[in-house]
């Protein structure tokens, strides 16, 4: 089966007042239509690079010099502005992290979903039929509200119904609950996932967390240093990590330790590991 | 209903710093040196002229009471005769008034109508092309050159080279409008050639700042088309630090007036004030240094309350002004 | 972990370092801070030299157009221009200067105490300014020098004047953002003193601020300094300034145009050239990514 | 049982803002009563808008409550007069660490801030025990010649932790500390925190809205919502048995 | 580094490309003096059939304490403006020899006594006819207001009605200037009976007898005339109206002659005379003055060089008459004595003592006096070029002798305040000004009496001898005896150096042939320079 989402040892670098920072060193990623990957990294990892690129949504001063990326066969570092354009609006979806400023904070949120939703029926009431599709209450109200005067949660539902009122083949989300309080999170993520399964969306859930990623995606790819370092089905990569980043990572969320336990750090050493890694060039793939 | 909760507030500040100025210009005009009977009657003048005009004037009195005097009769509309000319100032400063405005009028819509798309071009040209580079160049030249210099270039070549416009006769818009747009012309350019410019930069930066914001981002990775984004998203956004630069536009439309009007000889409040003070008119310059404060104080009362209308975040806290 | 990759300097001496600093500008600030510093030389050797020749001596033949014996002209007293040229450059960048040291000091004075204090003092010193700042800045200008007296001084309090309250509010406002920082809290839970708060790490983090308002209040202080004298209540004759020049100048545009052309476009050039620092050092300080909307 | 550091006693903090009729009322602490003790840590968890930073500016003696007491080492913690006197007692670690440092100064530096206000000496004085805070928090002394923006958030991070132990405090207020750290390296801070309290037996308010953080650091747990505390228990009690529904919710998440 | 000079060479080369295309022939300053007619530098073509608008662009307004009350008027400009509206007893021609104004003619009985008969036709502009005693009230009314112009009036007596149209004026001594005193617009025939009654209030309104009445004025503006339906000589005005625009800056004046929206324009600066070469259709003249620039050589502050009379005197001598011209009014003014030197009569300022003086002995006096190397400071005032470069020239022409001038250049107000404020003496050395200098050569030197010119006395002690040198020359009668006693006080002045007369201020009238016939005279004693606009035509509808 092809892959809908195909990223094949993509490099890219920023350069910035003559510092060169490579953010992605040689990234693979195959994605088949359908699955559910979660894409776990720090910061610094490459992970958002990654997300970003699939869209091809990097700032100006990114460059690629090698590697090519494939969404549904288009390759999207080689589209002309119109293609990329209406290729991000027909087959992708983006979701950010923080989503009170994803939104226009001058228009009021009605006036947004109906310029976000033209060429689709985007009257009062299929507006309220998008973010009735979220659980928002009061969806009426809301319409009539500025991105100030709503909380995270409720600006997250109204960016989720934006994107997927287009039904997109595939979603990115960049850590979409991080700016959120941690009550709402588990309900936004349901949402989400729901409502991908329901359009049978391909997922890509860029995060920091090993656990939550583990409970939502049927797979997980682990990003380190700009590249995947490991790949594989959930409880696999979760329950018996072999890259001694997995493998650190997931000891060092104190989520995970028992009363009076200690997190072992001695493995975490970053620049020990960063030095080991360079040496290492085998990805370990499954 | 926004608006009425910060509008109290803003409207009382607007006047504590009306009061404020008019307290600095009673205090400087009354420190001008020189002995204003002595002035204006001249040195043949005997003491007991000059204290008679003194008496008539009321600078006999105390200091404070000159003041509470002076602002009570500015609220009822009565600012006191010219000495120059006897009339009444208010009178004075209304038939000049209209020529000003329209002055300040034309280079405000010069200044609009180029500054505005040139700072949006160079933005959203930014992070590419030399188009950008050579409106910020421009712009740069645009604050640098003061209007005298300017001015005097154009009064230059054009009563040097007949170029069409006449900067010899003046028509007063009061009597021939048309005519009147015309003559001004040329001192409504010269005069919004900073203005046009400082707009430009604002706007640019502006446009830079409105498109690094997460929602435009979001625009983009929804699809959406370049100039859509645009008129949608980025000029709205845009807007608000360029009408918080229009309060100082304005300040800067009346101040540059006035030497503006000096240059090109436009019979405007700006140089009567310049002759006025020549000849220490005290009534006048009082009068027309607060009427100057009292246009900005109001001008940038409406613009907080557009921005207001503009961007539903704004408060009272909010107040910054750029420049 | 990303690679960056990266040149690190060494240590190298103060001067070394300051050149380094300079030469780090684009091209367009390093071409305006050559520009600054000819004129500025020139200016200098006129003084310490006679560069030309003595400002007020008359020499000439009156309004004589640019040549070998009087390289920018004669003006309509028959002295030769250039000289007076000089010591307009020099008096001008001097005059704003140091009104604009002036300024840059009451600002932050202001600006800090009005930003971190807060209060009654800081609300004082915000209110204070916004008056200042309602005029428009030639009349605030005009009516300060007309109450010192035309001259130098007036020239000097008029800049500080129209200059202070922007640059009040700007360092106000950049105190403020760094008064919210949590190594300012820090600071203050350790019980360290509102003074050294205020020098050690307020007025370190802001400095950023004062150059780049400092420099435009330099370009604003020339506008003032040039509008004022064209007014005649600058810096007056035998004195000579920029301003006062083109003043002059204009009075024989048609017969003489150097008399008017040179200051001006020297004047043009000098403040052109500090807004390009300016506008450079804000990048610095204030860097802005920018961004495409393809 | 240890002695009491630091003790709130029903504390209420009101916010004012707007002007006629836009003027509104917060209550950003209603009624806030916990105690910290020596060589223990409380945890406070709760959402953003719940009351922790308020209840840390009021237990570090930045902001006066509008009714109840704050009490440190038994006597009242006063305003900022009082400040001066307790100076070296009371520290803290901020949450941000791009602004927990300030970037125009050496950290080492940084570090000996503390120590200098003390008695006023310069910040140069204090090299020696700046280089041994350094090794506490296991960071090379070398890097207190750099500056902040030189080094990682963990570093940064580290350094504040140091520069809060300087002055051998008895209270310190971690706000958020960890926050903004990636779980790698946040695993290291949190084993340092524990390693260094144990070693000097300061008294710590540790407020985050990570409950797992928490947890793991916490010998009691402090829950806030809305402007009170709904819950205040033991670590273990409250991990097995949650009392408060909205403890049980926040326990369920993690 | 690289970038820097390109663009101080393309500033050098901009400016020689642009100096490279201006080049213009050279003044004709000469030609400007030319008489086209004996005192007359342009005389109008009576035969032209005109009516319009007469355009006429000035430098400043009127402005007066009292408005436009004509008797406190005290600047020239006041009088030009004012005497469209109003008429004199007798006017001053181009020989300052007086004829008939209102007065028809005069008996001069004896020096103190003078009878005038009033012309039959005068009406004022309401509509009543002048009599005998609106002129007797007139005269009456200027003197009652103490100003300056009523001092010039000298010691008059009485003022009688002495006819139908007759008016007898009787003066306690002789006094030579009467008639030039009367002449001028301060002396004005004022609708009495009208005045008296409070119906015309003078502040406000211009009734008078003259060819126009003013319609419209907006301060520092505009003026507008119209015909006075009742002027006597309405059959022979050429002009319907008259449109006087204040326009400051002299560049706009240039450009509104260069153009054709002014017909007639006053400048001040002698160079206007070459500024307008470029234009064939726009004539320039330049119209001698009886007004002069005088320096003021503080003579009352005793720690000052300036309190020796020899180091005044030595200053007096080492200042070059012909330099300043030169070099200050393009060569247009004459040096003079304190008798300004176009007036009949006056002394010859060759013949001043300080002109005699050589360098050497100019030295040897401030040797003598211990005065080797002083400084002195001087101060005038900004709001005309002239005095500063005046100013600047002096500090020049001193600085051989040892005498450093450090010079200040303020606003009228503050130059007002030093030299006439209320100080014991003046905060300065040096000022440097003008006077008018009227139509008789013995009018001006009454500032120069201690006893009737007040506000000198910060400045200027004068003495006795002086004092009664002006006494002198204003009674004895116009002769060779006056002129003796003319020589004898310019000699005073000039030793006494306290108020050094130096050179004449002419005026620089341009107007465009093509559009307007002018009559012009050479020399003006009271800055009108609308003296002859009765006798002007317009060439073309205007």
């Amino acid at each position: 089966m092809s892959a809908i989402l195909d990223i094949q040892d993509v490099t890219v670098e920023y350069s910035t007042g003559g510092t060169i920072v490579r953010a992605l060193d040689g990234a693979s990623l195959a994605v088949r239509a359908g699955e559910t990957v979660g894409l776990v990294g720090e910061s610094g990892s490459g992970k958002s690079t990654l997300g970003s690129l699939v869209g091809r949504l990097l700032p100006g001063n990114a460059r690629y010099p090698e590697g090519r990326v494939f969404v549904d066969g288009h390759d999207v570092l080689q589209l002309g502005v119109k293609e990329l354009r209406t290729l991000r609006r027909e087959q992708l979806g983006f979701i950010p992290q923080d989503p009170i400023s994803a939104l226009d904070p001058t228009m009021r949120i009605g006036r947004q979903l109906e310029l976000a939703l033209r060429g689709l029926p985007n009257d009062r009431a299929a507006l309220v039929g998008h973010l009735e599709r979220v659980r928002m209450r009061e969806p009426e109200r809301v319409l009539r509200l500025f991105p100030h005067e709503i909380s995270g949660g409720m600006a997250q539902r109204i960016v989720i119904a934006m994107t997927m009122a287009r039904s997109p083949r595939i979603l990115i989300a960049d850590e979409p609950t991080a700016a959120l309080d941690s009550n709402v999170r588990s309900e936004v993520t349901k949402l989400v996932f729901g409502l991908a399964r329901d359009a049978g969306t391909t997922v890509l859930w860029l995060s920091h967390d090993l656990r939550s990623v583990g409970r939502w995606c049927g797979r997980v790819a682990v990003m380190y240093a700009g590249r995947v370092v490991e790949d594989g089905p959930a409880e696999q990569v979760l329950g018996s990590p072999t890259h001694p980043y997995t493998v650190a990572l997931a000891a060092a969320d104190p989520a995970g330790v028992q009363p009076g336990e200690r997190i072992e750090t001695s493995s975490v050493d970053v620049a020990a590991l960063a030095a080991s890694f360079r040496d290492e060039e085998e990805v370990v793939a499954r | 209903m926004r608006l009425l909760h910060w509008l109290p507030g803003r409207l009382l500040s607007a006047i504590i710093v009306l009061l404020g100025a008019s307290i600095l210009i009673f205090a400087a005009v009354r420190s001008l040196p020189g002995d204003f009977a002595q002035i204006v009657l001249g040195p043949l003048s005997n003491e007991e002229q000059r204290e008679q005009l003194r008496q008539s004037f009321g600078f006999d009195r105390s200091l404070p009471e000159q003041y509470l005097l002076w602002l009570g009769n500015a609220a009822r509309g009565d600012f006191g005769l010219s000495l120059a000319s006897q009339q009444p100032v208010l009178d004075e400063l209304a038939s000049r008034l209209p020529v000003t405005a329209l002055l300040a009028g034309m280079a405000m819509l010069v200044t609009i109508a180029i500054g505005i798309p040139l700072g949006v071009y160079a933005g959203t040209h930014a992070s590419t092309g030399r188009g950008s580079a050579a409106a910020r160049i421009v712009s740069t030249i645009g604050i640098s050159f003061p209007e005298f210099v300017l001015g005097c270039l154009v009064v230059f070549l054009f009563s040097r080279f007949d170029l069409g416009l006449s900067v010899g006769a003046f028509t007063s818009p009061t009597t021939d409008f048309g005519r009147g747009v015309v003559s001004l012309l040329l001192p409504a350019l010269v005069l919004s050639v900073f203005c046009v410019a400082a707009t430009a930069r604002t706007t640019r930066d502006a446009v830079i700042g409105v498109l690094v914001e997460p929602h435009i981002a979001a625009s983009v990775a929804r699809g959406e088309p370049k100039g859509f984004i645009i008129r949608h998203h980025v000029l709205r956004n845009a807007l608000i630090p360029v009408l918080t630069l229009t309060a100082t536009i304005t300040a800067y439309l009346l101040g540059g007036a006035v030497i503006v009007e000096r240059v090109f000889n436009v019979p405007g409040i700006g140089s009567y004030l310049v002759l006025a003070l020549d000849r220490r008119d005290y009534t006048v310059i009082q009068a027309g240094v607060l009427l100057a404060t009292a246009v900005f104080v109001i001008a940038s009362l409406l613009i907080d309350v557009l921005t207001g209308l503009v961007d539903p975040r704004v408060s009272v806290a909010k107040k910054g002004r750029g420049a | 972990m990303t690679a960056v990759i990266r040149v690190e300097g060494r240590r190298r001496s103060v001067l070394r370092r300051a050149w380094d600093y300079l030469a780090s500008f684009d091209g367009l600030a390093k071409t305006a801070m050559w520009t600054l510093a000819v004129l500025f030389t020139a200016a200098l050797l006129g003084r310490l030299f006679g560069l030309g020749g003595s400002p007020t001596a008359i020499v000439g033949p009156r309004l004589a157009p640019p040549s070998l014996a009087y390289p920018a002209g004669t003006d309509s007293l028959g002295r030769s221009l250039l000289p007076r040229l000089l010591e307009g450059v020099m008096t001008t960048l001097l005059l704003s200067a140091v009104a604009v040291l002036l300024t840059a000091v009451i600002a932050t004075l202001c600006g800090i105490i009005a930003g971190y204090r807060g209060g009654r003092t800081g609300g004082l010193i915000m209110r204070v300014g916004d008056i200042l700042y309602a005029f428009p800045a030639i009349v605030l200008a005009i009516l300060v020098a007309a109450v010192v007296g035309p001259g130098y001084i007036a020239a000097l309090c008029s800049i500080v004047l129209v200059t202070v309250p922007l640059m009040t509010r700007m360092v106000g406002q950049a105190t403020r953002l760094v008064a919210q920082r949590d190594f300012i809290t820090s600071a203050v839970i350790s019980g360290v003193s509102t003074p050294v708060i205020m020098t050690r790490h307020v007025l370190r983090n802001i400095s950023g601020t004062i150059a780049v308002q400092g420099t435009y209040a330099l370009s604003v202080a020339i506008l003032v300094e040039g509008g004022l004298s064209f007014l005649g209540y600058g810096v007056q004759l035998p004195g000579s300034s920029l301003g006062l020049l083109v003043q002059e100048g204009t009075l024989y545009m048609v017969k003489a145009p150097w008399l008017i052309l040179l200051p001006g476009l020297i004047l043009v050039l000098a403040i052109l050239a500090i807004n390009l620092i300016g506008d450079s050092l804000r990048d610095r300080f204030e860097p802005r990514e920018a961004r495409s909307l393809e | 049982m240890s002695e009491t550091i630091l003790e709130l006693d029903r504390v209420t903090t009101v916010f004012r803002t707007g002007w006629g009729r836009g003027r509104s009322e917060l209550v950003a602490m209603r009624e806030v009563s916990l105690d910290v003790r020596a060589g223990e840590t409380l945890g406070l968890v709760g959402e953003s808008g719940s009351g922790k930073s308020t209840t840390a500016s009021v237990a570090l003696g930045l902001r006066e409550p509008t009714s109840g007491t704050v009490r440190f080492l038994g006597e009242p913690i006063g305003g900022p007069k009082q400040r001066r006197a307790r100076r070296g007692l009371i520290q803290t670690v901020p949450q941000n660490p791009h602004w927990s440092l300030d970037p125009r100064m050496p950290v080492g530096l940084s570090v000996a801030e503390p120590l200098a206000a003390l008695d006023g000496s310069r910040l140069t004085a204090h090299a020696e025990r700046v280089t041994e805070l350094l090794r506490q928090v296991r960071l090379d002394p070398a890097l207190a010649a750099r500056y902040p923006h030189e080094l990682s958030g963990g570093q940064r991070q580290r350094i504040a932790i140091a520069r809060a132990l300087v002055t051998n405090p008895r209270f310190i207020v971690f706000d958020e500390a960890v926050s903004a750290l990636d779980v790698s390296v946040q695993a290291q801070i949190l084993n340092l925190i524990i390693d260094l309290q144990a070693q000097h037996g300061f008294g710590a308010l540790f407020i985050s809205h990570d409950l797992a953080a928490v947890r793991y650091l916490a010998h009691r747990i402090a829950v806030m919502r809305l402007g009170e505390i709904v819950e205040l228990a033991d670590t273990a009690r409250f991990y097995e048995t949650p009392e408060h529904e909205y403890s049980r919710q926040l326990l369920e998440a993690l | 580094m690289r970038h820097a000079f390109p663009l101080i060479g393309g500033l050098a080369a901009a400016t020689l490309l642009l100096t490279g295309c201006t080049g213009e022939p050279a003044g004709n300053g000469d030609d400007a003096a030319a008489e086209v007619a004996p005192g007359f530098l342009a005389v109008a073509d009576e035969s032209i059939a005109s009516s319009g608008t007469f355009r006429a662009y000035l430098d400043y307004d009127t402005v007066e304490p009292n408005g436009l009350d004509p008797r406190t008027a005290d600047t020239a400009r006041s009088w030009t403006i004012m005497g469209l509206a109003y008429e004199t007893l007798v006017n001053i021609d181009e020989n300052f020899e007086f004829t008939p104004g209102l007065a028809e003619s005069w008996d001069e009985v004896s020096p103190t006594e003078y009878v005038f008969h009033l012309r039959d036709d005068a009406v004022f502009s309401n509509g009543r006819p002048m009599t005998a005693e609106d002129v007797k009230g007139s005269i009456e009314l200027l003197l009652e207001t103490g100003s300056a112009w009523s001092l010039q009036l000298g010691p008059i007596e009485s003022v009688e009605v002495t006819g139908d149209l007759e008016v007898t004026v009787k003066l306690s001594a002789p006094y030579t200037a009467l008639l030039g005193a009367l002449a001028n617009t301060p002396a004005a025939i004022l609708p009495v009976q009208e005045v008296r009654d409070g119906t015309v209030d003078l502040k406000t309104e211009m009734v008078g007898t003259g060819p126009f009445v003013p319609t419209a004025h907006v301060q520092d503006e505009s003026w507008s005339f119209e015909q006075n339906p009742h002027y006597h000589g309405l059959d022979e005005l050429g002009i319907d109206a008259v449109e006087l625009e204040i326009v400051p800056d002299e560049a706009n004046r240039l450009a509104a002659i260069r153009d054709g929206s002014a017909q007639y324009v006053f400048f001040n600066n002698a160079d206007a005379l070459d500024l307008l070469a470029g234009t064939p259709e726009a004539k320039v003249v330049n119209q001698q003055n009886t007004d002069f620039y005088y320096v003021i050589l503080n003579s009352t502050n005793p720690d000052s060089p300036l309190a020796d009379e020899r180091v005044r005197f030595a200053v007096n001598a080492a200042i070059d008459r012909a330099q300043l011209s030169d070099l200050t009014l393009a060569g247009h003014g004459l040096a003079t004595g304190v008798s300004p030197v176009s007036l009949p009569g006056a002394c010859d300022p060759e013949e001043l003592p300080s002109q005699q003086l050589s360098d050497e002995e100019i030295t040897k006096l401030l040797a003598d006096a211990g005065a080797e190397n002083i400084t002195l400071s001087l101060q005038t005032w900004n709001s005309e070029s002239a005095p500063g470069k005046i100013a600047q020239v002096i500090q020049q022409q001193l600085e051989p002798f040892g005498v450093t001038v450090d010079i200040e250049i303020v606003d009228d107000a503050t130059y007002g305040a030093t030299f006439y404020g209320s100080d014991e003496t003046a905060g300065a050395d040096i000022g440097v000004s003008w006077y008018a200098g009227y139509g008789d050569a013995a009018m001006v030197s009454r500032w120069w009496n201690t006893d009737q010119a007040g506000f000198t006395a910060r400045f200027m002690q004068g003495s006795p001898e002086l004092n009664q040198l002006v006494v002198d020359a204003s009674e004895e009668p116009a002769g060779e005896g006056r002129d003796a006693t003319l020589t004898k006080l310019c000699a005073a002045v000039d030793e006494g150096a306290e108020q050094v007369p130096l050179m004449t201020r002419p005026g620089v009238i341009a107007y465009r042939d093509d559009l307007i016939s002018p009559t012009i005279n050479s020399n003006e004693g009271y800055g009108d320079i609308f003296r002859y606009v009765t006798d002007f035509r317009l060439k073309s509808e205007g």
